[in-house]
């Protein structure tokens, strides 16, 4: 066990099966000598050499595109998006090629994108994007969102194994802040599986990414203060989505608030409310209830930064609203 | 369920010279033979979709390459086997050089539940690895970057194969082709992009779509080279090419290969093409590229009467069995359609 | 009143309003000459010249952005999807400028996409997207989707004097296959405005597009064979939604079917289903319910499509099963 | 609340000369001046910047363009009242030539309420249709379209206006640039980009973006003109950007100019830039755009020291205004942050 920050376990991740697989390769900006923007692959370029830490012309359709065809035919690549929100510069090589090829074409398609995501670091509207619910939408792509340095670490090396694109959102906030406990030894985190971060029987919070924490701290805060027990479903995975998990909860507690950073409007927050509500109907003792970003872009002053996103009062607030339910 | 796959000339068994195309540029007799084989497999097969798509019996749309023939065979022929092709709506030719059957041809223009694609997407759009062809989408131009990636594949892992590919004159202005050349350049990564310039871009005349002389002036712009060809001429076309192979394969990087031609038909069966000045098609017709390789190989005496009927013989009857072979196969079960969005 | 064709009915409320306001332009490709490749601007360039009528490189990203641009300046730019597919290859001008540019700039930007959407017309993967989803989740646009010929000219003249981005969807499908009486006379749908295309007691069916259609004959058919009443909403704006008249209707029967053509999972039912799920709780007799095409892309093939697509047949079964709840 | 306006050095009432610039190359006694106090309005207002920026005062990250003060200073004093701005984030002496004063610019940097944006973004994203400038967003390249579409707007209502844009030597592999260089040229709309090749794009070297020797060989592939130019050499700039200028305005299309530079510091102020070599900054150093104006004038015989120090107590003065006004402005109220997603 090594207790280390979320970043450290994303780079431990990489780089323990870029050791155990050679047909595993990094490309994007900035990632060799400089190691990232954030540095996850800093130490790459020495140890694995030109031909597996590939820097890029600055091109995210080449980049996308690039990792696409090289795992159609047999190549491992890791594309890195310097921060989640210029996916955009290449949205039609991911929905169009990546998505669809193994439908189409019968072929995997492994690649992982790595996605620095979120907002809270006054990034302002271009530096700020949960970009999750696009890519929800379009069939083909599997999601993850780790939350922990455990999950981080797991997550990174199963979305390599995996044979799908799998879009790998890594939350800028989390990245230093968070530190915990991480095996050294060789495990994954299975993809499709949520996790109980805190068992409790009175309200589902169902969360994922930075979104976990805030949901913990909420949960602290009303048992102490009104004697409410939270229970805690870090998703994890965004696609497919673990509905075992999350339904056995809701049957159990008969009320849930969904707690995304994301926009509330069209984000996956809405597909799992419309699904709890159709599975869980006999079960809701009260509307299931979400949280998320207001529906506006990111705002870069601090004022309206704090306000458009949400936070622990905001999820208390919520929490005990359904809990007077 | 796998079906016969090149479509071969009587007698010629193998069309690429060995894996890493080592082919020297003058032709021989026999590859003037073959190369004259498949230009007239090619026209006819198009004929034929254009057929049954009156008939009713193709799913969706049907596009022809016709007057542009010599630049999907010519440059195709220039490929080893262990090379890749990423062709595009127009170059039916160079499916069917690389070698995929008719059989497989007509199963995707029908939409069959044994087709390559089974049945999810039709035409060009499928992916055959066995014969390293990787279809288009429809996204113009969407497939380069992919074709950048496979470059770069084929690189990392020393294959010495080189990436063909395709852009027409109106999708060369999608910026997906722009990216990928800035990285193809700065990677000099074994890749040709051949930019089909046919005057139109579906209603849309060329000198719409460029302001400037020809398309390869954009490759020093990347700093690769970039050549204008006559591409009716079939072999030219595939010297052309044959040259831009060897300089990949040599790791000396991309070029760009601009083949002028002219688009004979519609944008697509639907397409009546008023917009089309009739004098241009007569003009073009001069030029057709199957009668310019047939009129070349007669006066070389070198495709005589006999091998012709043979050919076309051999052409039509494997024509009759691709199309009874689709018509008879079954669509897919509609279940299907539920299975498959990911790999396991 | 005249009895013209939806895609007629598009061309009409295009026409008018060029020449009502000559800030208003087309830009696109082979719309000129051409008439654009379903002939909606069929005579335009005749009639309004090349200044109004502007053909362009092939380039969608050059033309969303131009569009853009265009509009921040002061003028009414309409910009054509040649199939709404390739809207994906100019995404980032629409989500990172046109979306947020009132937000950041605090400018208008009266531009207004068409997007000839749909499936059913055997186009395969990359003729057939409905792209609404990913739209609905940018906050700053507003999203149209007429199924009438009435609506459809309606909105887009209202799309069209809107002072926002607004995506305007035409179902392929329905361009000639659906007539109706439209007045010679200047009006407006208004924008976020829904209609009940058949008032009911028993089950509303909340759609768009080409779904009105289907969700009427299933209605027609559960009335004769089970006399089941259905209401059927019609949508019209997807973005700002009709809550009110959604909600209306649910206080009323209780049940609900959300029927779209676009893939179920992320798409826009979720979020009413949500919506409703939240809003309506107490006046819920069964779970809200949603049909949609399942989740994969758009095969190709007759019987796979057929598969793919929801048809009047699921339709009926989904509203049975409501009603037997 | 709208702040004052256009920092004017003493006496010197307008920059631009009249509504469309038509100043001749050579300049005037008075329009070196201008020159130079915008030279260094820019230097100090960056270095008061960074100053800021260290005492924790700058909200998100801040950039400067040292090295590039000529090339963005130089080329927006070509440009006339009603022509419009389209900056990227190295070119803040752009925006200052064009008009903005430094209380906007300081508003912006520190995410004020009484900001341009109201503090929904910060540094150089903003607009201003009263002076014309609309900033640039963080995609690289994805302003172009929208200046390409500015430019159309231009030729349609006859404004003969002209569009100056901005991109760096990464930012033009961007599919966006590609895109909007075909369409403009094509449509011969009066658009300048200046693509600032400041040797680095973040931590790659400009050897790592592109293959060709010069980025103006792009220009060929579009059939429109192309320059490469010190990007250091103010008058240089000014005049080739003014010879593009006319070009546009006379109607006959667009331009690219390669201003060849060097950015002096890291690529943004938490950046160290070690991977810089220290022997190529000191190389650069000695061609610092704004020593080279400030020598030449001294040489010319027409900035006096006394003018000098004039400037400077007046370009302080200016600074510590603009710094005091904005540190003293309130953030926008938390709900602002839910208004005007729409406009009415
Ligand atoms: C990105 C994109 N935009 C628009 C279309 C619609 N479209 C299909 S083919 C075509 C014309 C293509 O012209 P060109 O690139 O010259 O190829 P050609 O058909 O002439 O061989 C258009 C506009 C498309 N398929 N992809
Ligand atoms: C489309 C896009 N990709 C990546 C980034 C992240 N990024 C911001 S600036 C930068 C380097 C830009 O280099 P260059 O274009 O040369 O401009 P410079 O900063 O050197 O002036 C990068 C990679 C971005 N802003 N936009
Ligand atoms: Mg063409
Ligand atoms: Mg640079």
């Amino acid at each position: 066990m090594a207790h280390i920050t979320y970043i450290e376990a994303i780079s431990k991740g990489l780089w323990e099966e870029m050791e155990r697989d050679s047909s595993v390769f990094l490309l994007g900006e900035d990632i060799g000598p400089f190691g990232g923007a954030f540095k996850v692959t800093k130490g790459f370029l020495q140890h694995f050499g030109v031909n597996r830490v590939i820097d890029t012309v600055l091109a995210e359709t080449a980049i996308l595109g690039a990792a696409t065809g090289a795992a159609v035919v047999g190549m491992r690549p890791i594309a890195e998006m310097q921060f989640a929100d210029f996916v955009t510069t290449g949205f039609s090589q991911l929905v169009n090629n990546s998505a669809s090829i193994h439908y189409r074409w019968h072929l995997p398609c492994p690649m992982v994108v790595r996605l620095p995501s979120g907002a809270g670091i006054h990034g302002g509207p271009f530096h700020s994007r949960n970009p999750e619910a696009w890519f929800f939408h379009q069939p083909g792509f599997k999601i993850v969102a780790p939350s922990t340095p455990y999950d981080a670490k797991g997550l990174i090396k199963a979305a390599i194994r995996d044979n799908n694109p799998v879009l790998y959102l890594e939350h800028k906030r989390l990245y230093r802040h968070i530190k915990g406990e991480v095996p050294e030894t060789d495990y994954i985190v299975e993809i499709g599986k949520g996790d109980v971060k805190r068992s409790g029987n009175d309200i589902s919070i169902i969360t994922y990414g930075s979104m976990v924490h805030t949901a913990l701290e909420a949960a602290d805060v009303v048992q102490n203060e009104n004697g409410v027990s939270v229970e805690v479903i870090d998703l994890r995975s965004l696609m497919p989505l673990d509905t075992e998990l999350i339904f056995a909860s809701v049957r159990k507690t008969g009320k849930v608030l969904i707690a995304h950073e994301d926009n509330i409007t069209g984000g996956i927050g809405g597909e799992i409310a419309a699904l709890i509500s159709d599975q869980c109907f006999q079960y809701l003792d009260a509307p299931v209830k979400r949280i998320g970003a207001i529906d506006t872009p990111t705002p870069y002053s601090p004022t309206l930064e704090e306000f458009f996103l949400p936070n622990t009062k905001k999820v208390i607030a919520a929490v005990q609203e359904l809990a007077a339910f | 369920m796998k079906t016969t796959k090149r479509s071969n000339p009587v007698k010629l068994s193998k069309v690429n010279a060995g894996k890493n195309s080592q082919r020297p540029h003058s032709l021989t007799q026999k590859e003037y033979l073959q190369l004259y084989y498949f230009m007239r497999l090619t026209r006819e097969f198009e004929e034929s979709i254009l057929k049954l798509y009156r008939q009713g019996k193709i799913v969706g749309g049907a596009y022809t390459g016709n007057g542009n023939e010599a630049t999907a065979v010519g440059s195709a022929f220039a490929l080893g086997e262990n090379d890749y092709l990423f062709p595009m709506h127009r170059d039916m030719g160079a499916h069917l050089v690389k070698g995929q059957s008719l059989r497989n041809l007509m199963l995707q223009h029908m939409g069959r539940g044994n087709s390559l694609s089974k049945g999810r997407d039709g035409t060009g759009h499928y992916a055959d690895p066995s014969l390293k062809i990787y279809g288009n989408i429809s996204h113009l131009g969407a497939m380069i970057p992919m074709a950048v990636g496979v470059a770069l594949a084929s690189t990392l892992r020393k294959e010495k194969a080189v990436v063909l590919t395709y852009i027409g004159d109106g999708g060369s202005n999608v910026g997906d082709v722009h990216e990928s050349l800035a990285m193809a350049s700065v990677m000099k990564l074994p890749l040709i992009l051949i930019i089909e310039n046919n005057q139109f871009a579906y209603s849309t005349p060329v000198a719409k779509q460029k302001a400037m002389e020809k398309y390869s002036d954009r490759a020093a712009g990347y700093g690769i080279p970039g050549v204008t060809i006559d591409g009716t001429d079939l072999e030219l076309v595939y010297k052309t090419c044959k040259t831009a192979v060897e300089r990949a394969r040599a790791g000396e990087g991309p070029t760009v290969i601009e083949s002028v031609t002219m688009r004979m038909h519609g944008h697509s069966a639907h397409d009546g093409a008023e917009y089309v000045p009739k004098t241009l098609l007569a003009e073009w017709k001069k030029k057709d590229p199957v009668q310019r390789i047939e009129k070349l190989l007669q006066d070389k005496k070198i495709l005589t009467s006999k091998i012709k009927e043979e050919y076309e013989k051999k052409i039509f009857a494997e024509l009759e069995d691709a199309v009874q072979f689709a018509i008879d196969s079954p669509y897919p079960p509609a279940e299907d359609a539920a299975v498959g969005v990911y790999a396991v």
